[in-house]
């Protein structure tokens, strides 16, 4: 079967992939805060008293979750300068990790304000009772009785979508953008897909790291979150 | 779009794009099958601690949700072929492992990574189901079994409810991650027929506007579902 | 000091409140009886606008709001100078008993966090729960979880307290000690708006007493015209029913 | 939307190439762009005073699209030439470069050199990427010859490792260009170079290949075709065939147009 | 019986049970009084299996288990010849009242749909609850909740009812309905174990009286010995607080 496996590409790969983590992590870090942000905001359009609202919410959330992630970083790739061309602004030079990032925020955003929604009706009403009447105001009241608590549930989910949000970079590349994965991927092209699986296992390696990363901060956060709650325990 | 948008071609595609929907449905709804109870047995065992089975779901969630499905399917595909070959020769099975359908390997691969992403959901799910409720239900004499059946799982579903439809669209899209292992599923197809004139701008508006038809389909489907569920609730908006 | 008219309520189709009237003076303890269903907590609800009424106006001392439309700013002034205990207790899950007490001082009060611990710590040693500071309310039994309720309310020290069945999960030993300490805030001056089935504690603690049935205030009148010479059928009914029959009523 | 003109009246062209092409178009171990249709390109360059080319490393979808929306004014990827083609793209009257293309199989199957027989045998081949050229001339194959078709199969854009697949009797046969062949099995220091004598490369033809232009880049196409004529004529672009094909296709070429 | 022996349970450092000793004949109507934090829920939860027990054994008719290590068939078993009424009524929340009360029969005790139907509106009828058969326990108020939890227990007829405080959410007119509903089943002769701070109840219809502090039981006897001659001091400080000092005490 000749030298299929050769270990020594997998420890080659390394070294070379890792100085493309910060891309990776730049790209992640912003999608993360942009996403947030607004997905906290369609969030409360979402639950809001006002019918048009709640309609333009979930109908944002409908067209970002149903899209694949590709055809959307197309979408905006290629419309969002032609837009700007009409106010005579030109955006085609703009650095593609922008428009990676504008992608990845509007659709985490999507996901996101689902997970915010589900763990913050999670939480009985009464405790938010309970805070506005000892005198807290609603914005209080949400930030240190509800938030700590729809926290707790939403944190298994927002993992999900953190961690795969970080392997969204697999599409950067479709634009030219290299990341870890397309660092990756151009090792395997430069090799004419010769030893690809060795490459592509020592990119699993590092995600999987990544991962484990990750899953230890959540825990340890579950863990502090997870005061004076009882969860379910057959008896 | 100054390419010249070529309309027939779009209209053709576009039912090309829609014949890959039961290609994507099967897989998704195979997969759905195996790894919504899975998930619901390891989320399980992770909240009662059940020992062994509680780390293994641990570290079966960070590998197989930390790592990108795309590298899963080329591990699986380009390994476990060797790995059978090698099986069947030894036993002396008369079996070509390269005629095994490359439906097969979407349905291992995307159940893995879908099991992962429901133990997560389910998990968050079953933690807001007050005890009280479990105690209850052993009261009146239901079995464990039971009690989860009637009474825990219809709550939690409701909070699992928007995080199973992400999950469940997730899924639907990423079978087209099966390009990798020649599944001839939507985006394939649509990319296949934009070959030859180069038509990339329309087959992408074909594949955009079969996902949104296909995953609102299941979206709606959802949110029906979850309100039946939640009728029970006070609304709290 | 707090003047309610014509509350509306309604959850669908059910009407529950049908135009209660309540006037309550700086120092008054007002008790509401009444079935079981009658509005009594809904009331209460709207009140503290937990719910929002149909219709309906209060007036708190100088603040005059609609209940049905009041604004945000309005809402939190009111909740501001009242403090409500919960049929449910509805103790912050996430929170100690000590921490559950401070939180509305320190936070929507602004005490620092000396302060607030004193406060917390004396509130909670007055319904005898010196032991279970740092307990979280899955770990406490149901009258622990009723007493940290009544300790946060009383130690915001409001201008009114809402009290929604505070001594029903309570062992009679203890309903006598809480019921002791709202004497003692009622005499502190502290006005007091009480839903209770203690005939005794609206005995002798009450200036009003209401009586409430299917949505509406049947009858009202202070304790001793209420239990000794009730004037509705209505009333005279359930009170039979409440008053052990080998039990003679002293003023 | 083109290319911005600086105050010397020389105009920025970008340039996009598929970055994943070794050794037509990629990126070196120092993060340079290079292959062969690069370096065609970088002479066509080096002739146009009024321009100035910016290479842009992506995928072959985002070129297509790039192209065809003027994001990019010319793209590189082994593009052959179909008619349906230039509805989308300006083609320019001279090719760029030539591609070698062949059947990668066993020993077993080393006398099959045509599609025909490869066909005819029933053998198995390997899926193609579906936006690559080697489809297309499958594909074309196959709509010549109804009922002797290859199995054709659309797959993976990247990391489909042929040599290893052939090798494995994943599949009985793959379509390659035969530069990046050389680069795995020929060369000594190849991945496969242990495979030598298991694994062959029969080409079965040679194709012309092409940049593709945006529309409205009529002028600027002019200016290659009189740029690139010159470099062909002067056999710098021999001279890149040898360097990353290690043979001189042109001499191919001439050979099959003398035949006909 | 039930004869219950030698319960220990802490949690954590706290020790909860100190080694409770029960014996239950029967058709007997145990009341259980005792200070709030006395340990009353966690007994009851501990026979149960809602908690484990850290140390004790139980005999159930014919099936002897310990309390600490009992298979999950064994704890099924004695679940299913027993109910629970909770302090704070844990209904099912994605149920409607009457699926509330049929649940456990339908799916615990394979009765028809049907026949269950009817035993679960007879019992909702019999606590009150004629009108709410089809609400949500989100749309019920407190007594309601209540009443339901009741009428759960009861519909399962069997052979022995857990009581944790069934009327501390009721109004009193309730509460006296809810009593003569315990002491109409009492009198068919289902064997009760009630926590309650209602002495009326205790007196009217208990054989036996136990009083619990601080994990233990300090005495027990008839309703007339305990609440006539008590012998432990404890126990006299007790009643002293609960019974009203106007109030005398008829056998
Ligand atoms: N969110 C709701 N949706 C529908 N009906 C409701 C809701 N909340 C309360 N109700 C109904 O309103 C009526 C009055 O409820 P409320 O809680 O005010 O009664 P209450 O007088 O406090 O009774 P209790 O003494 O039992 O606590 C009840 O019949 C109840 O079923
Ligand atoms: N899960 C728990 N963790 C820690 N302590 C607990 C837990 N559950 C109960 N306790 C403690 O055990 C003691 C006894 O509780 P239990 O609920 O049995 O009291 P009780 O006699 O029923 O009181 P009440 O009349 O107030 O309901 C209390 O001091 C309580 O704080
Ligand atoms: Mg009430
Ligand atoms: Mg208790």
């Amino acid at each position: 079967m000749g030298k299929y496996f050769d270990a020594s590409y997998l420890w080659n790969a390394f070294p070379q992939l890792l100085p493309f983590l910060k891309v990776t992590f730049i790209v992640t870090l912003f999608a993360v805060i942009f996403g947030l942000i607004l997905g906290w905001l369609l969030t409360m359009a979402k639950l809001s008293r006002y019918r048009s609202l709640r309609f333009l919410a979930s109908t944002y959330i409908t067209i970002m979750r149903c899209t694949p992630s590709i055809v959307l970083l197309f979408l905006i790739y290629y419309g969002v300068p032609l837009i700007f061309e009409n106010f005579h602004i030109n955006l085609h030079d703009l650095h593609s990790a922008y428009f990676v990032i504008i992608t990845f925020a509007l659709q985490f955003a999507g996901i996101i304000s689902e997970v915010i929604r589900s763990a913050y009706l999670s939480v009985p009403t009464g405790q938010y009772e309970a805070a506005v009447s000892v005198g807290l105001t609603p914005f209080q009241a949400y930030k240190r009785i509800i938030f700590p608590q729809a926290l707790l549930v939403a944190l298994p989910n927002l993992g999900n979508s953190l961690i795969a949000l970080l392997q969204e970079g697999a599409l950067a590349y479709t634009i030219g953008l290299i990341d870890i994965v397309g660092k990756a991927q151009l090792m395997v092209a430069a090799n004419i897909n010769a030893h690809a699986l060795e490459i592509f296992i020592a990119l699993a390696i590092i995600y999987w790291g990544l991962s484990l990363l990750i899953d230890k901060i959540f825990s340890l956060l579950e863990k502090s979150l997870n005061k004076g709650k009882k969860s379910l325990k057959m008896t | 779009m100054n390419g010249g948008f070529n309309v027939e071609f779009f209209i053709n595609t576009f039912f090309v794009a829609l014949s890959g929907i039961p290609t994507a449905l099967v897989v998704t709804i195979v997969v759905l099958l195996i790894a919504l109870p899975l998930g619901f047995l390891l989320a399980m065992t992770r909240l009662n601690n059940v020992p062994l089975l509680s780390p293994f779901s641990k570290l079966y969630v960070s590998f197989v949700r930390g790592t990108p499905i795309i590298i899963q399917i080329f591990i699986i595909y380009s390994s476990i072929p060797l790995f059978l070959k090698a099986l069947f020769e030894k036993y002396h099975i008369a079996y070509d492992v390269y005629k095994i359908h490359p439906l097969w390997y979407a349905f291992i691969i995307f159940s893995f990574s879908t099991t992962a992403i429901l133990i997560e959901v389910f998990r968050s799910a079953l933690k807001t189901v007050d005890q009280g409720q479990l105690e209850a239900a052993y009261s009146v004499g239901l079995t464990s079994f039971q009690a989860y059946k009637r009474i825990i799982i219809p709550q939690a579903l409701v909070v699992a409810m928007p995080n199973l439809c992400t999950a469940t669209v997730n899924l639907i899209k990423a079978t087209s991650l099966g390009y990798a292992i020649s599944l001839q599923e939507i985006t394939l197809r649509a990319k296949v027929a934009a070959n030859a004139g180069y038509n990339y701008v329309e087959a992408y508006l074909d594949i955009f506007i079969v996902y949104i038809l296909l995953c609102s389909v299941v979206e709606f489907s959802f949110k029906l579902f979850e309100n039946r569920l939640s009728r029970y609730k006070i609304s709290k908006a | 000091m707090l003047n309610i008219q014509n509350v509306h309520k309604s959850f669908g189709e059910n009407k529950i409140l049908k135009g209660v009237d309540l006037f309550i003076d700086k120092g008054d303890v007002v008790v509401i009886l009444g079935p079981s269903g009658s509005g009594k907590t809904t009331l209460l609800r709207c009140i503290n606008f937990l719910e929002r009424a149909d219709k309906g106006s209060a007036n708190f001392g100088e603040i005059s709001v609609d209940l049905h439309s009041a604004s945000k700013k309005e809402i939190h002034q009111i909740r501001q100078k009242t403090a409500f205990v919960f049929q449910n207790y509805n103790l912050f899950n996430n929170k100690t008993a000590l921490e559950n007490v401070t939180e509305g001082l320190i936070i929507g009060r602004q005490m620092t966090k000396k302060e607030a611990t004193k406060i917390g710590t004396a509130a909670l040693d007055r319904v005898g729960l010196s032991t279970k500071y740092d307990a979280y309310p899955s770990e406490l039994s149901g009258g622990q979880q009723q007493r940290v309720g009544i300790a946060r309310a009383i130690a915001l020290t409001p201008d009114i307290i809402l009290f929604d069945e505070p001594t029903s999960a309570l062992d009679p030993e203890l309903v006598g000690e809480v019921l002791a300490v709202m004497k003692d805030i009622a005499k502190d001056g502290t006005t007091m708006l009480v839903v209770t089935h203690e005939t005794s504690f609206a005995r002798d603690v009450a200036n009003k007493v209401i009586f409430m049935d299917g949505g509406t205030i049947v009858e009202e009148g202070t304790a001793h015209d209420i239990f000794t010479t009730p004037k509705e059928e209505r009333t005279k009914k359930f009170l039979k029913r409440v008053i052990p029959e080998d039990y003679t009523f002293y003023i | 939307s083109s290319g911005e003109s600086n105050s010397n009246g020389v105009r920025e062209i970008k340039v996009a190439f598929d970055q994943g092409l070794n050794p037509i178009a990629y990126i070196d171990d120092k993060g340079n762009p290079t292959g062969y249709e690069i370096e065609a390109m970088k002479l066509v360059d080096q002739e146009l005073k009024d321009y100035k080319f910016k290479y842009v490393g992506t995928t072959s979808d985002d070129l297509l699209i790039g192209v065809e929306q003027g994001k990019f004014q010319v793209g590189v990827k082994n593009a052959f030439f179909t008619e349906e083609r230039t509805k989308k793209f300006l083609y320019p009257k001279e090719f760029l470069g030539l591609s070698s293309t062949g059947l990668v199989v066993k020993k077993e199957n080393k006398e099959v050199n045509t599609l025909e027989e490869f066909a005819k045998k029933g053998l198995s081949l390997a899926p193609i990427a579906a936006n690559s050229a080697q489809y297309t001339l499958i594909e074309n194959y196959n709509t010549k010859h109804p009922d002797n078709k290859v199995k054709l199969k659309a797959g993976d854009t990247f990391s489909l490792d042929i040599v290893q697949w052939v090798n494995e009797e994943r599949v009985d046969g793959g379509v390659m260009i035969e530069g990046p062949f050389n680069e795995q099995v020929t060369n000594p220091k190849g991945a496969y170079h242990n495979l030598k004598n298991d694994i062959f490369y029969n080409e079965f033809t040679v194709i012309q290949t092409w940049p593709l232009f945006n529309k409205k880049e009529q002028a600027f196409a002019e200016a290659y075709d009189k740029a690139i004529k010159k470099v062909k004529e002067e056999g710098k672009l021999r001279e890149l065939s040898k360097k990353f094909y290690s043979r001189d296709l042109f001499e191919v070429q001439d050979q099959s147009q003398k035949k006909s």
